[in-house]
């Protein structure tokens, strides 16, 4: 096969996995949407938090350490422990479930039927709070998370590969992690869609989204509603948090993964959960492909916009995306 | 009463390195209140001002702190920097940019107010190419060298060093750029993994550091070849990537690790006594030791500002003379405990940018720390004095600037 | 068929009713699989109240959006005044003198009642964004003319009252009446309503009718109208169009329509009186 | 099933003096007082902007979301107080409300609409299945359009979908919110057969806000009538139909039966409310 | 009673259409401006001057004009950064001289350059306000996002609009009105100041003036049913380009001033990045959509709020600053949360709120 064709494969691949990536994180902004119509920009900040949280648990980090350290004077900073990584992740989804409870309670239910920009905004002043509280509980060093994920190349492919191309051609290159993450990703996707389609619930969440006044008055309870999208975003969220936490490291920029999924979400469709997959594997090839071939014509450094505007010209002719929910347009 | 304005950034995307090097710079001046009972009698403050590395927040804290005596500002941001250097000028308050800022603001004819002693970017760019030198055995015709670097102002510093050099040495010279924040640097690394480059010369900032030593170690590049510039080596930087980051190397114009007598004053002085600025682990640490060497430098300029104007209380404009005439000098740096901590400093009213010195260290995943493998280098000044007169002369004319110490 | 005003024939209440204006020929529109409008062909003349009638989801409301350039039908023609009119986009209908309300209400919600009424003559202010941005001038000049014009409505239709209240507050009733004062404003040659009573007691409805048919009288006003009150189509309207399912089952005076068996069947129920 | 004037029986759901305030500052509910005894129909009549929509929602625990609240007074449904239920809580305790302006949920289907109705049963799949199909047989129209998303089916067929969807939820109490408005005549005089049927065979209680008040009237047992804010007059609602203001007022009837609407015009009000 | 409006009868409809129509509000109006132009000067220091009036009344003019587009026409933009940084470059290029296609302009004026700057960031603004027409809601919010990527990405790597300096950076050069300096090391902080509360004062007028007009109207029709405003004759394409025209203009004036006077000196990435499009969405929804007063309330809450938080925290309680920072974001992310509870609809709506109670007192209702 001739050079320029492999490493065009080879990029589509690393595209479609980085993708799936993306799609980890817009997944959680789709169930909130379509559960409340919330537009939750806090979700690259709940990734963040979750993530820190899980190091924080599994390193046995004392929360707010440096807090309390500043108003007595102590020198505490670790219980000592260290707990193992599926126990940490347990209960760190039960903290984001306690976090979801404290959303609804605070937040959300105080702003029943307001426009959805009111909406937006509130998950906006939420993204600062949770960033603050995080950086307050554990701390605003990088962290390295580690729960056993494999990382790298994998060799394996490289070396069985490595026959398609010539002489300078090592193989394909595809890291391992990307591997793990697609996994999960089709694991979480089918679940949700599952979820979504054919359970009650599901049909209440796009009740919810549509009005919640209306909601209210045939007696879903928008409470629980909330609660139980809110923990599974959570969840989605932790599950973004281990996959970027464990290429990055878990920091800040963490929250900035938000940024990378919205194009992913007008692409696939604001309410639809395999929409953020579809979406997803298209921005990744997409703009690792224009990144290669155009991205050194016009001087690179163009993901972070190409897959917006890739995203804005589908729009122009899908207005809802490629499987969101067609808009009503009536009188 | 010495007033030392810190523009800290311990929150934000880049707080890890942010808040080691705040540390460093107060318990440096902590150290000299409590030991020898300030500079020349004269007790040190440090009020600390957060910039979150945020151009707006940096200018409210200049206007904030500068009316408070400051006698020198260190705003750790290039974007601060640029903000500053028209205001300190207007001002009058010396500023001083440790290897980063305006790289021509070396050229003091031009910039009086403005310094950027031990190095610069270009100064490092150099290092990284003589390094490479090194390796190769003196020649690099015909190599390949790759530069990642973050896609803004600060990353597109080095570029015209590296090309000028690029001609000098034979090398060709492959531009990858990355845009902040840089989380996502497949693409990147799959074309460095295709074209092969020979070396890598990384001027990353933030998590692109975490996740470009990370990808690196994914391709399996040789880390070896894979050099830094002096902020995108430190700890945070490599240890996300565990045992991966072994063997990646970067530049750097300080020593590392806490093998020198002055920590132990530190220990007793600040430490112990609990007046460290942070929880005192960052002792030692690749940003804390390059905090501290800023304020050594800061206060070694205090005293030679003593030493000419006769008062211990001095003024920003005194501050500047201090400067001006610094010299800190091998014997200087034993005598502070601090032996052969960073390359010796010579500042005159001409060069505004000292000697231009760094070292190459490495990082030993094993042991956790960094290494320093060469002894300081000198860069390529030939080179990067041209690049520097030739940028500082465009600012002159732009800004109606005369030329001064003539 | 042609604008025909030799056709023109008085009422018993002394009103001229004129040739036509518009007419629908052969009208057919789609959703999908959904068929709303089935070949529907009728006219509306110049100075009548045309009352549309028919059972809930019979293509009555689709009707008024293929009029007012909402909905496109896949087959058919609409002529107005004589000409057949090309595809045109709903704005471009509404400047050529064709207002409406909405049968779910299409208010702004985020404006005061003066300001929405105001929006009904926007096809008729004519200054530029920099008069407007300078305002004093043409744009305030222009301004308060029509201020005086929507004054006129407001007095008209007995809201002086709220004129600043915020519509969103408004109940539902004086929701209908604010929709009609913003149609009314953009002096319209002719008026489609959509269920203008609906939600109103027996003195808001009279209310309305009184001044749908001061409009009809005193300024000529086509008037077409969609209600289900048959009391209100029997008594106020010249001719009425029936549908049911799409298709045209009726068409003619009310006393025609009244005692139309199929009309009766599909609608009506029993005869009414 | 109830007698007219029986009000005395056990009171299912009981308004107490309340007031309510939209905003911190705009009062429309100025002491409204109302009884619905159980088993009845029982009708809230009045002009636009009487208070008939905010009266229901106070009722149904709805206020909180428009910004309104009730500052005075109290609701009693069985004896215990709304204000502390959910509106969740009240339809899971009987009560439930076809609100105003029908509120379908656009992007679901009218199948999925209605089905939305049976959320808080915990009934079997073949009991919600019957009602479905008890709903299509009163509103076959509905079924025609069961596949169309509720956005997309026209006014009375929404209208259709919001009674069809509170009848899902088996509810003891309906607050219906002019369930006429926009419908075709005959079906307008189908809904409250409907109303009676439920009423008579099942025992359901109503509470309807209505316009129509001609046909209110006729098969509501008790009504009061609200005016801003205030209930004005009420009773059973044979008597209210003889009085002669609300005759001329709200049955368009005057002294010589049925007005024609094109004499309104030679015809200004007398006057507002006389009581 | 304080505050009524009994009493204040109008005669015509000129007077009843005008900005105050209580003579209270009036004169506090214009006790205001003679503050803000006959004072203030005289008092402001440097910290005033940089830290906290200048940025508010940059801000200010930013949060007009994204009110008017978001607010007013009620479509939702995440580009306002991404604008700014094309009003800045503009003036940037314009007031150091132009060279295109070998014709040379000589640098402008700085009052011209700024004002030109903000039709240049117009006519960007019309282009990527073109797909409004079929996008909408938060794909629309989302799509801006293309613009403000795009523009930084661009201006980053666009060596002609920042005169090929080697970092990339852009500088003010001195430039003066009538004789006195306003952009530059040198400028006094007082010229600072009225410099920019000059654009601000017509920028508000301009807001004014288009909002209670026909244009205004055509933008409040299409923000609250665009449908319907389209049937009954509003032209959509029309509204929404002359709401992004004009919003894009002022929000190019805010860069210009951004740029030349406030900071002097910026890097694209840095100074246009995505937290400015959020932070001047927040002005203008905690100050309240569709209010000329709200952006104003909104600029000074959100710039005054972080400052004051900062002073408070470490300058009186002597924290220790990174603990101050975490908890400002705490406190500002609640204090955003609780106020959208509290009013949805902004400080306006409260300002509203509370005159409506004030015209009440002392009666409850
Ligand atoms: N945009 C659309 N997409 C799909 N179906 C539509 C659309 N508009 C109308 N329909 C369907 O067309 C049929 C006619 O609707 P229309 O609104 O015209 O009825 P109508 O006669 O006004 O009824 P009502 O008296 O209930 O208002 C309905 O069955 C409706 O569901
Ligand atoms: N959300 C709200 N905010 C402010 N005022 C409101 C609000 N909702 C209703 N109102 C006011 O409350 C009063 C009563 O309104 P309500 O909707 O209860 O009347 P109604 O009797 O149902 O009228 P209709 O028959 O027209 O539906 C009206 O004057 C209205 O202006
Ligand atoms: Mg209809
Ligand atoms: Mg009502």
């Amino acid at each position: 096969m001739p050079d320029q064709l492999l490493y065009a494969l080879e990029v589509t691949l690393n595209g479609l996995m980085a993708g799936v990536l993306y799609s980890l994180v817009a997944l959680g902004f789709v169930l909130i949407f379509k559960a409340s119509g919330i537009f939750n920009y806090a979700q690259g900040v709940m990734a963040l938090f979750a993530a820190l949280t899980l190091v924080g648990i599994q390193e046995g980090q004392v929360p707010f350490s440096h807090l309390i350290n500043a108003i007595f004077g102590t020198e505490i900073h670790h219980f000592g422990w260290t707990v193992p990584a599926i126990l940490a992740i347990m209960l760190t989804a039960a903290v984001m479930v306690v976090f979801a409870w404290a959303v609804e309670r605070f937040v959300l239910k105080h702003l029943v039927n307001q426009p959805d920009i009111i909406l937006f905004m509130a998950t906006i002043g939420l993204a600062y709070f949770m960033e603050g509280v995080g950086d307050l509980m554990w701390g605003a060093d990088i962290k390295k998370l580690d729960v056993g994920l494999p990382q790298g190349g994998s060799i394996w492919l490289e070396e069985n590969t490595a026959w398609l191309g010539g002489d300078g051609f090592y193989g394909f290159f595809i890291d391992r992690l990307d591997i793990v993450a697609t996994v999960v990703a089709a694991i979480l996707v089918i679940s949700l869609t599952l979820f979504s389609q054919y359970s009650k619930q599901g049909r209440a969440l796009r009740a919810v989204a549509d009005d919640h006044q209306a909601a209210l008055s045939v007696g879903i309870s928008l409470r629980f509603i909330w609660v139980l999208v809110w923990s599974i975003a959570g969840f989605v969220a932790l599950v973004a948090g281990i996959m970027w936490g464990t290429k990055s490291g878990v920091q800040f920029s963490l929250s900035l993964i938000a940024l990378k999924a919205l194009p992913v979400l007008m692409l696939g469709g604001f309410t639809s959960i395999p929409g953020a997959i579809v979406g997803g594997l298209i921005i990744g090839v997409g703009e690792k492909l224009f990144e290669f071939f155009i991205g050194p014509m016009v001087g690179g450094a163009t993901e972070n916009w190409f897959a917006y505007v890739l995203a804005l010209l589908f729009l122009v002719f899908r207005p809802q995306g490629l499987f969101g929910e067609k808009i009503i347009e009536r009188v | 009463e010495l007033v030392f304005p810190s523009l800290s950034y311990r929150t934000g995307p880049f707080a890890a390195g942010g808040v080691p090097f705040a540390d460093g710079y107060a318990d440096y001046f902590t150290l000299l209140n409590e030991r020898d009972g300030g500079i020349g009698g004269e007790l040190t403050r440090v009020p600390e001002c957060e910039t979150a590395y945020n151009t707006e927040k940096g200018v409210e804290c200049y206007e904030a702190t500068k009316g408070d005596g400051a006698l020198i500002y260190q705003p750790l941001s290039t974007g601060i920097t640029y903000q500053l250097i028209p205001k300190v000028s207007a001002d009058g308050i010396p500023m001083h940019t440790m290897g980063y800022g305006r790289t021509s603001a070396a050229n003091g004819k031009v910039f009086e107010w403005i310094f950027n002693y031990p190095g610069n970017y270009w100064d490092s760019a150099s290092i990284m190419v003589k390094h490479a030198l090194d390796m190769e055995g003196g020649s690099l015709e015909g190599k390949s060298i790759a530069l990642l670097y973050h896609n803004s102002a600060y990353g597109k510093e080095p570029i015209r060093t590296l090309e000028e050099l690029a001609e000098k040495h034979g090398y060709n010279l492959t531009l990858i750029p990355v845009d902040s924040p840089g989380q996502e640097q497949k693409s990147q690394w799959l074309q460095i993994r295709r074209e092969k480059p020979d070396y890598v010369f990384f001027w990353g900032w933030g998590v692109m550091n975490q996740v470009a030593i990370q990808e690196a170690a994914n391709i399996r590049y040789p880390m070896d070849h894979f050099i830094g510039v002096w902020w995108s080596g430190a700890e945070p930087d490599v240890l996300p990537a565990g045992d991966g980051a072994d063997g990646y190397k970067s530049t750097n114009f300080t020593g590392t690790g806490t093998d020198y007598p002055i920590f132990d004053d530190l220990q007793t002085y600040v430490v112990d006594k609990g007046l460290a600025a942070g929880d005192g682990q960052s002792l030692g640490q690749v940003q804390y030791n390059r905090g501290m060497y800023a304020a050594m430098l800061a206060a070694e300029a205090v005293r030679k500002a003593q030493e000419i104007h006769g008062v211990s209380a001095i003024n920003a404009a005194q501050m500047r003379d201090g400067m001006e005439a610094l010299e800190v000098t091998a014997a200087r740096m034993e005598e502070l405990g601090m032996p052969n901590f960073g390359p010796e400093v010579n500042v005159t009213c001409e060069n505004h940018g000292g000697p231009g010195m760094g070292l190459i260290q490495q990082w030993d995943a094993s042991a956790q720390k960094w290494v320093a493998i060469t002894d300081y280098i000198q860069s390529d000044r030939e080179v990067i004095n041209e690049l520097i007169m030739e940028d500082s002369a465009a600012y002159a004319a732009e800004n109606g600037i005369e030329e001064r110490c003539n | 068929m042609s604008l025909d005003t030799t056709d023109s024939y008085v009422t018993e209440d002394g009103r001229t009713i004129g040739g036509v204006v518009m007419e629908m020929k052969n009208i057919t529109l789609r959703f999908g699989g959904v068929v709303a409008i089935k070949d529907i062909s009728f006219d509306i003349r110049e100075g009548e109240i045309r009352a549309i009638i028919g059972p809930n989801g019979a293509g009555k409301s689709s009707m008024l959006n293929v009029i007012s350039g909402f909905y496109h039908p896949q087959e058919g023609e609409v002529w107005f005044h004589g000409r057949k009119r090309p595809s045109m986009k709903p704005y471009q209908v509404a400047a050529q003198g064709i207002a409406r309300t909405f049968q779910n209400i299409a208010l702004f919600d985020g404006m005061s009642v003066l300001d929405n009424i105001m929006t009904g003559r926007l096809t008729m202010m004519k200054s530029n964004m920099l008069q407007q941005a300078i305002w004093f001038g043409r744009a305030e000049r222009e301004e308060n003319q029509h201020r005086e014009q929507v004054e006129k409505v407001i007095d008209f239709l007995e809201i002086q009252a709220i004129r600043k209240t915020p519509v969103g507050r408004l109940p539902y009733g004086l929701k209908k009446r604010v929709e009609l004062a913003r149609a009314l404003a953009a002096e319209p040659k002719l008026l489609l309503l959509d269920e203008p009573m609906a939600g109103m007691n027996v003195e808001e409805k009279e209310d309305m009718s009184r001044f749908i048919l001061d409009v009809n009288d005193e300024f000529g006003t086509t008037i077409a109208l969609i209600e289900h009150d048959m009391g209100v189509v029997m008594d106020l309207s010249d001719r009425v169009v029936v549908m049911d399912y799409g298709k045209k089952i009726g068409d003619g005076t009310p006393d025609e329509v009244r005692n139309n068996q199929d009309v009766i069947d599909a609608y009506l129920g029993v005869a009414h009186d | 099933m109830l007698d007219a004037g029986q009000t005395e029986t056990e009171a299912l759901l009981e308004v107490n003096n309340i007031e309510v305030i939209y905003n911190h500052v705009i009062l429309v509910l100025k002491g409204v007082s109302l009884n619905v005894p159980k088993g009845g129909i029982t009708a809230l009549l009045g002009g636009n902007g009487a208070g008939k929509t905010t009266t229901l929602k106070a009722i149904s625990n709805l206020l909180h979301s428009e910004r309104g609240e009730v500052t005075k007074g109290s609701i009693l449904y069985r004896g215990e107080k709304v204000q502390g239920l959910s509106p969740s809580d009240l339809v899971q305790k009987g009560a439930i409300q076809v609100m105003e302006g029908r509120h379908c949920f656009e992007h679901l289907t009218v199948e999925e609409n209605l089905m939305t109705g049976a959320y808080t049963r915990r009934a079997s799949r073949g009991d919600i299945d019957a009602d479905l199909n008890m709903v299509y047989d009163y509103f076959p129209r509905l079924k025609e359009r069961r596949k169309s998303q509720a956005g997309y089916t026209s006014g009375g067929e929404q209208q259709m979908v919001a009674i069809g969807r509170a009848l899902m939820s088996r509810p003891e109490t309906i607050l219906l919110d002019e369930p006429s408005m926009g419908l075709a005549p005959q079906l307008v005089e189908q809904i409250f057969e409907i109303v009676k049927s439920l009423n008579e065979e099942e025992g359901y209680t109503f509470l309807l806000a209505e316009q129509n008040t001609n046909v209110a009237l006729r098969f509501a047992h008790y009504g009061y009538i609200l005016e801003s804010g205030r209930v004005v007059m009420d009773g059973p609602a044979a008597d209210l139909r003889e009085n002669p203001d609300v005759k001329e007022f709200y049955l368009g009837m005057s002294e010589e039966g049925r007005k024609s609407f094109r004499d309104v015009r030679s015809y200004r009000r007398r006057k507002r409310w006389l009581a | 009673m304080i505050y009524r409006e009994a009493g204040d009868f109008k005669t015509s409809y000129r007077k009843d259409s005008q900005t105050f129509p209580l003579k209270f509000d009036r004169v506090a109006y214009f006790v205001l401006l003679a503050v803000a132009f006959l004072v203030i000067p005289f008092i402001i220091n440097d910290y005033w001057a940089n830290a906290v009036l200048v940025p508010f009344l940059i801000y200010a003019i930013a949060a007009l004009g994204l009110n008017i587009l978001t607010g007013y026409a009620g479509q939702v933009s995440l580009g306002t950064g991404g604008f700014m940084a094309v009003g800045a470059y503009s003036c940037y290029k314009l007031m150091t001289g132009i060279d295109i296609f070998g014709v040379e302009f000589p640098p402008l004026n700085i009052f011209l350059s700024v004002i030109v700057s903000g039709g240049i960031t117009a006519v960007v603004g019309v282009l990527f306000g073109l797909p409004s027409l079929r996008i909408k809601g938060f794909y629309l919010a989302v799509a801006t996002l293309a613009a403000q990527f795009f523009l930084v990405w661009l201006f980053n790597k666009w060596g002609w609009a920042y005169n090929h300096s080697a970092s990339g950076q852009i500088n003010a050069p001195e430039r003066s009105v009538f004789g006195i300096i306003v952009t530059g090391p040198e400028t006094a902080a007082w010229a600072k100041y009225l410099f920019c509360l000059v654009f601000v004062f017509f920028v508000a007028w301009i807001a004014r003036n288009l909002t209670r007009g026909a244009a205004g109207r055509k933008w409040m029709a299409i923000r609250d049913m665009d449908i319907a405003a389209e049937i009954i004759g509003v032209n959509p394409l029309l509204a929404k380009l002359s709401a992004f025209a004009v919003s894009s203009f002022f929000v190019g004036i805010a860069g210009a001033l951004f740029f030349s006077v406030y900071l002097g000196a910026v890097e694209v990435g840095e100074a246009f990045g995505i937290q400015k499009s959020f932070l001047v969405l927040f002005m203008v929804i905690i100050g309240g959509l569709g209010s000329i007063f709200g952006s104003f309330a909104g600029a000074a809450f959100m710039v005054l709020l972080p400052v004051l938080l900062k002073n408070v925290l470490v300058g009186a309680l002597g924290w220790p600053t990174d603990l101050a920072a975490h908890l400002e974001l705490v406190i500002v992310g609640g204090l955003i949360i609780a106020f959208l509870v509290v009013e949805p609809h902004g400080i306006a709506q409260l300002w509203r709120l509370a005159k409506e109670k004030l015209r009440l007192w002392p009666f409850p209702h």
